[in-house]
């Protein structure tokens, strides 16, 4: 009866059909069919990345919880935990920007609330094509407004994110949302199923038709035809979430709760499975009791669908009433659905008829892994070549300066933050803007500090040093403003795991996180891998996100990114050299994306992120600003756009290498600092015990950016020009019309 | 001329507005209020156009800019063809 | 002297203010629930800012019948104290506590960010410690802040005094590029014609702390407190 | 019983979402539109309820909730009597 076509719409091959035959001892029905084909979709499954993964080092002193649960959970001491995840919604977003987006942050926060802990903070990492595209301006208008409704209304601020334009990214956004909790240590929550007799109640929203083979969606890779056949799309209700938020944190709070998970991409199916999976136990629910919101729902429907807002519950019997009580205060309803069983089988019932049958085990645990086959690209090498000697490099650099600060990857992204409520709930110390964005910890000293960082060329170039880089510069992030890393949670977003020189990229782009993750000893708490990001065949580049996390002990010791006064110094740490394979610069001046991206030493990088903390303890710096994308140059302006007083600089460079390549180069490892004269001694001591070269580069002050380079002016430009220009240019390119 | 469009969410598609505007109305005591649906309204001023030319663009607008067709639906008549 | 802070489904800002009356003024502060009918004795009602019913029908539109509602309304014209931020002023306006209505913001687009607003009117319960022309920086974040009224109601609040606040530029000058949301005569929060009730959009609670930016929005708690001591 | 009950703002009041989609419009070169009002349209299904019964219901209900009289008006018409 299971043909070759209905498993075709599956998305389940002939050996995984036989492989599910085998494990359940018969032929699956229909419901069962698409209970399996969810859970071993490659969204759900990993089947595709696991034994990648599996390099990636998830443990240290701080970790409490690593991979594996909705979330990561790092020790933040004071009895507080830090609960946080990155997810992708990026197949949803093109479909439907705006609620592809809203829902997409309606799933993360719904994974750091199931955990016990109340999210505190959104970050968002967005990848458009180029806003020269109309289709492109109406996806990320879509998106930032449907991250901007989803998010203020559930009154969790967004503080932070990347934004960046590329053509690979036109018909294939890409939208991560990474969201971050504070729970107290010892009262975190899991998807338990506790003894057998235990009820399992459904919560939330009810039912419908939302989004089947949503899951199964995100897992196929896309074609023309998306554009017309568009899947029954997901609304999001922020509102009810925000209820059911309230709600969820009242019943853990009073204790009136065993277990818990959140109904995400694979609904009823996945809750009921992985409860009893993580407990070795059995489920039985039957689906009369599920609240619905469409007539006629069948089974299948009803398994398989992908309606917001929902969470399963497991409680003791005695405390079933409580549990209602508390949603029925917040508006909610809270249905018993089922119960947890001895035996080691998901059974559910409809309509007095057993529907399903399945070993739980078989469901969550025992999807087939693949170990795909790895090519790397033939025309990598070539890729790899780049002659830098006939592009010339006499030319106006203080336009180049102005058209990169005025390039919607580089421009002030104020049209998306001030879309989002950044400031609710009254922790955000550093606002969206600088390197990373700060949190105080009510009742503590603390501060944490966030980013999100990745970078697509790079890794298209060179997937492992990419990788590393992605690791290395969302350290630096935090660096800057005086934190030391606790934890990253990462995004993988990339082709069709099926092309071998798509596993080959995936593969050196985690080889390469795990080194550097590694050298900086700090774990990877778990993330997100969203892979099929190809129109028509043609990849995204290989684009990991990193979402880092990091921690100030005392929040006096918080640094900016901002010139502080005028006469400060500016004092380069690290070292200009001539590496201009993948910049920014290169591609914009020139249309060239080949060569190598930067060469990175992850000793040197671990030492500079050490100084740079220690500097900003000691008093040493007034304000810190890495160096990536755009260079010298565009770090100093940043550095001057940040300043309150919006300061100039006077800067002059000695190094013998092309000039395009001092200014606009992405040499890895350098922080822009500025500090008081007479602390420079003092600093560059501290610099030398850590090996890390410093040195005077010039002065703060005045209201143009002036840089020279061995007596020539290299640049001379109004502040008052390059700030507008690098203020208005987003808002510009969104404007209709 | 004057048109009037009607932009509704399809069938099936969840109406959180609708639903929220229900449960207050049912909390206020109107209980004979079975089911709500909220959309919106559009009513456009045209000019320089004829009844039949009017009756292509219509359509057109509604679908490429007015509703979202991935999830809503529209309806369309003349308010006067003055 | 005690404070009440309502929470309304769907409020956010509700534990904001809890925490800055609380911790950071240091005043007996209580939750009340919407669906209540006490105002468990508190001297000063706060409806906080947020998304009560996800503001789905308009803002503010369905809050106004919570039973709670009825208890600061019957307060209010007993001369009690009410503050509304937010999404609580825009509860007042649609419950007739406050005149006039919200639009949506004139970019049609949601907007927070740090504003300037100027003092109007310093002999309100609710500024009658600030200088009058002070400038406070305080942050917005809402999407209907457009502040609107037919021209009658407009020319009444001005005869009274009941313009309370006023955006403007970080020097004090109210005109049309300080105006963030398109709001009738740059207004930002009024009062009613008694003074006891006042509704504005800037929220004071995200600027009672210099980590957070700016402390200017504590003058307008501790002028409730002051008025209410020396009442 | 099905009616339906359009939310409009008067006239006189700025409807910054009419103007925008207007602007749009026009980028879009459809320069004959002159003027877009944008409003909300509610449609409600009655139960347990006769005619001349739904007919003093509906206008309670769209004054008291579903329109802000201050900026709003509304009109309603029945779409099925059943
Ligand atoms: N790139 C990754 N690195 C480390 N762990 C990952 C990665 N991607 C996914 N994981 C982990 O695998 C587990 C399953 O992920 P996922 O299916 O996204 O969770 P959920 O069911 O909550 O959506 C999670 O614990 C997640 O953290
Ligand atoms: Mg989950």
């Amino acid at each position: 009866m299971i043909s070759e076509e209905i498993l075709r719409l599956h998305n389940l091959t002939w050996e995984e059909y036989e492989r599910i035959v085998a494990l359940i001892g018969r032929e699956p029905n229909l419901t069962e069919l698409g209970i399996f084909s969810l859970m071993w979709s490659e969204h759900c499954s990993y089947k595709s990345s696991k034994i990648h993964l599996r390099n990636l080092p998830t443990s240290g002193p701080r970790v409490i919880q690593g991979p594996g649960e909705n979330a990561g959970v790092i020790d933040l001491g004071d009895g507080l935990a830090v609960v946080f995840k990155i997810e992708s919604h990026n197949h949803p977003s093109f479909i439907e920007p705006f609620q592809g987006a809203a829902t997409g942050v309606g799933g993360i926060l719904r994974d750091i609330f199931t955990m016990g802990a109340r999210p505190i903070a959104l970050l968002d990492s967005l990848r458009f094509g180029p806003l020269s595209d109309p289709k492109n301006k109406a996806i990320m208008d879509g998106v930032v407004s449907g991250i901007s409704s989803y998010g203020n209304s559930m009154g969790v601020p967004t503080v932070g994110g990347e934004v960046v334009f590329h053509a690979c990214y036109s018909h294939n956004p890409l939208v991560n949302v990474f969201c971050l909790g504070l729970a107290e240590k010892d009262k975190l929550f899991y998807a338990r199923a506790g003894k057998a007799g235990n009820a399992v109640i459904y919560v939330g929203a009810k039912t419908g038709r939302d989004g089947i083979h949503g899951a199964t969606m995100a897992s196929a890779e896309f074609g023309k035809e998306t554009e017309h056949k568009r899947p029954n799309v997901q609304v999001g209700d922020p509102f009810k979430e925000k209820l059911l938020l309230e709600a969820c944190l009242e019943v853990m709070a009073r204790g009136l709760i065993v277990g818990i998970q959140d109904m995400g991409a694979a609904g009823l199916t996945c809750s009921t499975t992985e409860i009893a999976a993580k407990s070795g136990t059995g489920i039985r629910v039957n689906l009369d009791f599920v609240p619905q919101r469409e007539e006629d729902m069948n089974p299948y429907e009803i398994m398989l669908s992908e309606s917001q807002e929902r969470m399963l519950i497991i409680a003791n019997p005695e405390h079933v009433s409580e549990v209602k009580e508390v949603f029925a205060k917040w508006d909610l309803d809270a249905v018993v659905i089922g119960e947890i069983t001895q035996g080691e089988n998901l059974e559910v019932y409809f309509k007095g008829e057993k529907v399903v049958d399945v070993p739980v085990a078989a469901v969550v645990d025992l999807c087939p892994v693949y170990e795909r086959p790895i090519r790397k690209p033939a025309n990598q090498a070539s890729l790899n070549f780049l002659d830098i000697k006939p592009l010339s490099f006499s030319q106006d650099f203080s336009q180049t300066l102005l058209d990169l600060l005025s390039h919607p990857t580089l421009a002030d992204k104020e049209w998306v933050f001030r879309q989002y409520d950044h400031m609710v709930q009254t922790n955000t110390v550093l606002l969206p803007g600088a390197d990373a964005a700060v949190l105080r910890v009510k009742g503590t000293k603390k501060l944490l500090a966030m980013t999100l960082d990745g970078n697509g060329l790079y890794c298209y170039l060179d997937p492992r040093t990419g990788g590393k880089i992605a690791v290395a510069e969302a350290f630096r992030n935090l660096a800057c403003v005086g934190a030391y890393p606790l934890g990253i949670t990462n995004c993988l977003n990339f082709g069709n795991p099926e092309k071998p020189e798509i596993m080959w990229q995936f593969s050196e782009v985690v080889a390469g996180m795990a080194e550097a993750c590694e050298a900086f000893e700090v774990p990877v708490t778990g993330g997100n891998v969203s892979f099929y990001n190809e129109t028509e065949g043609v990849p995204i580049f290989p684009t990991p996100v990193i979402g880092a996390v990091g921690l100030i002990d005392d929040y006096q010791h918080l640094c900016r990114p901002g010139f502080q006064e005028e006469g400060d110094l500016i004092v380069l740490a690290g070292e200009n050299k001539e590496e201009l394979g993948a910049t920014f610069y290169l591609q914009q001046k020139f249309g060239i994306e080949r060569g190598l991206p930067p060469a990175i030493d992850l000793g040197l990088e671990c030492r500079l992120h050490e100084f740079c903390r220690q500097a900003i303890k000691e008093g040493l710096v007034r304000s810190a600003h890495d160096l990536s994308e755009g260079g010298l140059a565009v770090g100093l302006a940043e550095c001057s756009f940040h300043s309150p007083e919006k300061l100039g600089f006077e800067v002059k460079l000695t190094e013998s290498i092309r000039p395009d390549a001092l200014l606009f180069g992405e040499t890895q490892s350098r922080i822009i600092m500025t500090a008081k004269e007479k602390e420079f001694n003092k600093l560059a001591s501290l610099a030398r015990k850590f090996s890390v070269p410093v040195r005077k580069i010039g002065r703060v002050g005045g209201e143009s950016f002036s840089i020279e380079h061995n007596g020539t002016k290299l640049v001379n430009l109004q502040v008052k020009e390059a700030f507008t220009a690098w203020k208005n240019a987003l808002e510009k390119a969104m404007a209709i019309g | 001329m004057k048109v009037r469009i009607l932009v509704r969410l399809k069938n099936g598609v969840l109406d959180p507005q609708g639903q929220t505007v229900r449960h207050a109305l049912h909390v206020l005591g109107y209980t004979q209020v079975k089911d709500v649906r909220q959309g919106k309204v559009f009513e456009l001023e045209l000019e320089g156009i004829d009844e039949a030319a009017a009756s292509r663009l219509i359509p057109e607008i509604a679908d490429r800019v007015l509703a979202n067709p991935i999830i809503e639906s529209f309806d369309w008549e003349f308010l006067d063809k003055a | 002297m005690k404070f009440g802070v309502v929470i309304f489904p769907g409020s956010n800002c509700d534990y904001d203010t809890y925490f800055v009356l609380k911790e950071v003024i240091n005043q007996p502060t209580v939750f009340l629930w919407h669906k209540e009918h006490s105002l468990d004795g508190v001297d000063c009602v706060i409806l906080p800012g947020g998304f009560s019913y996800g503001d789905y029908l308009r803002s503010g539109a369905i809050a106004r019948f919570a039973p709670i509602m009825q208890e600061v309304i019957e307060f209010a014209s007993r001369g009690g104290l009410v503050l509304g931020i937010c999404n609580g002023f825009q509860i007042l306006l649609e419950v007739g506590l406050l005149e006039g209505a919200m639009l949506r913001n004139k970019n049609l687009k949601f907007i927070c960010q740090h504003v300037w607003v100027r003092v109007e009117n310093n002999r309100t319960p609710f500024t009658c410690l600030a200088r009058e022309g002070q400038i406070l920086k305080i942050p917005v974040a809402h999407f209907d802040g457009n502040y609107y009224a037919p021209e009658a109601t407009l020319s009444r609040l001005k005869a009274n005094g009941q313009i309370v606040f006023r955006y403007c530029t970080p020097e004090g000058v109210v005109n049309e590029a300080a105006n963030v949301n398109g709001s009738l005569d740059n207004i930002a929060g009024i009062s009613n014609a008694d003074g006891n009730v006042l509704g504005l959009m800037p929220h004071p609670e995200r600027a009672a702390e210099l980590l957070l930016g700016s402390e200017d929005g504590r003058v307008i708690f501790n002028s409730v407190i002051k008025y209410w001591e020396g009442r």
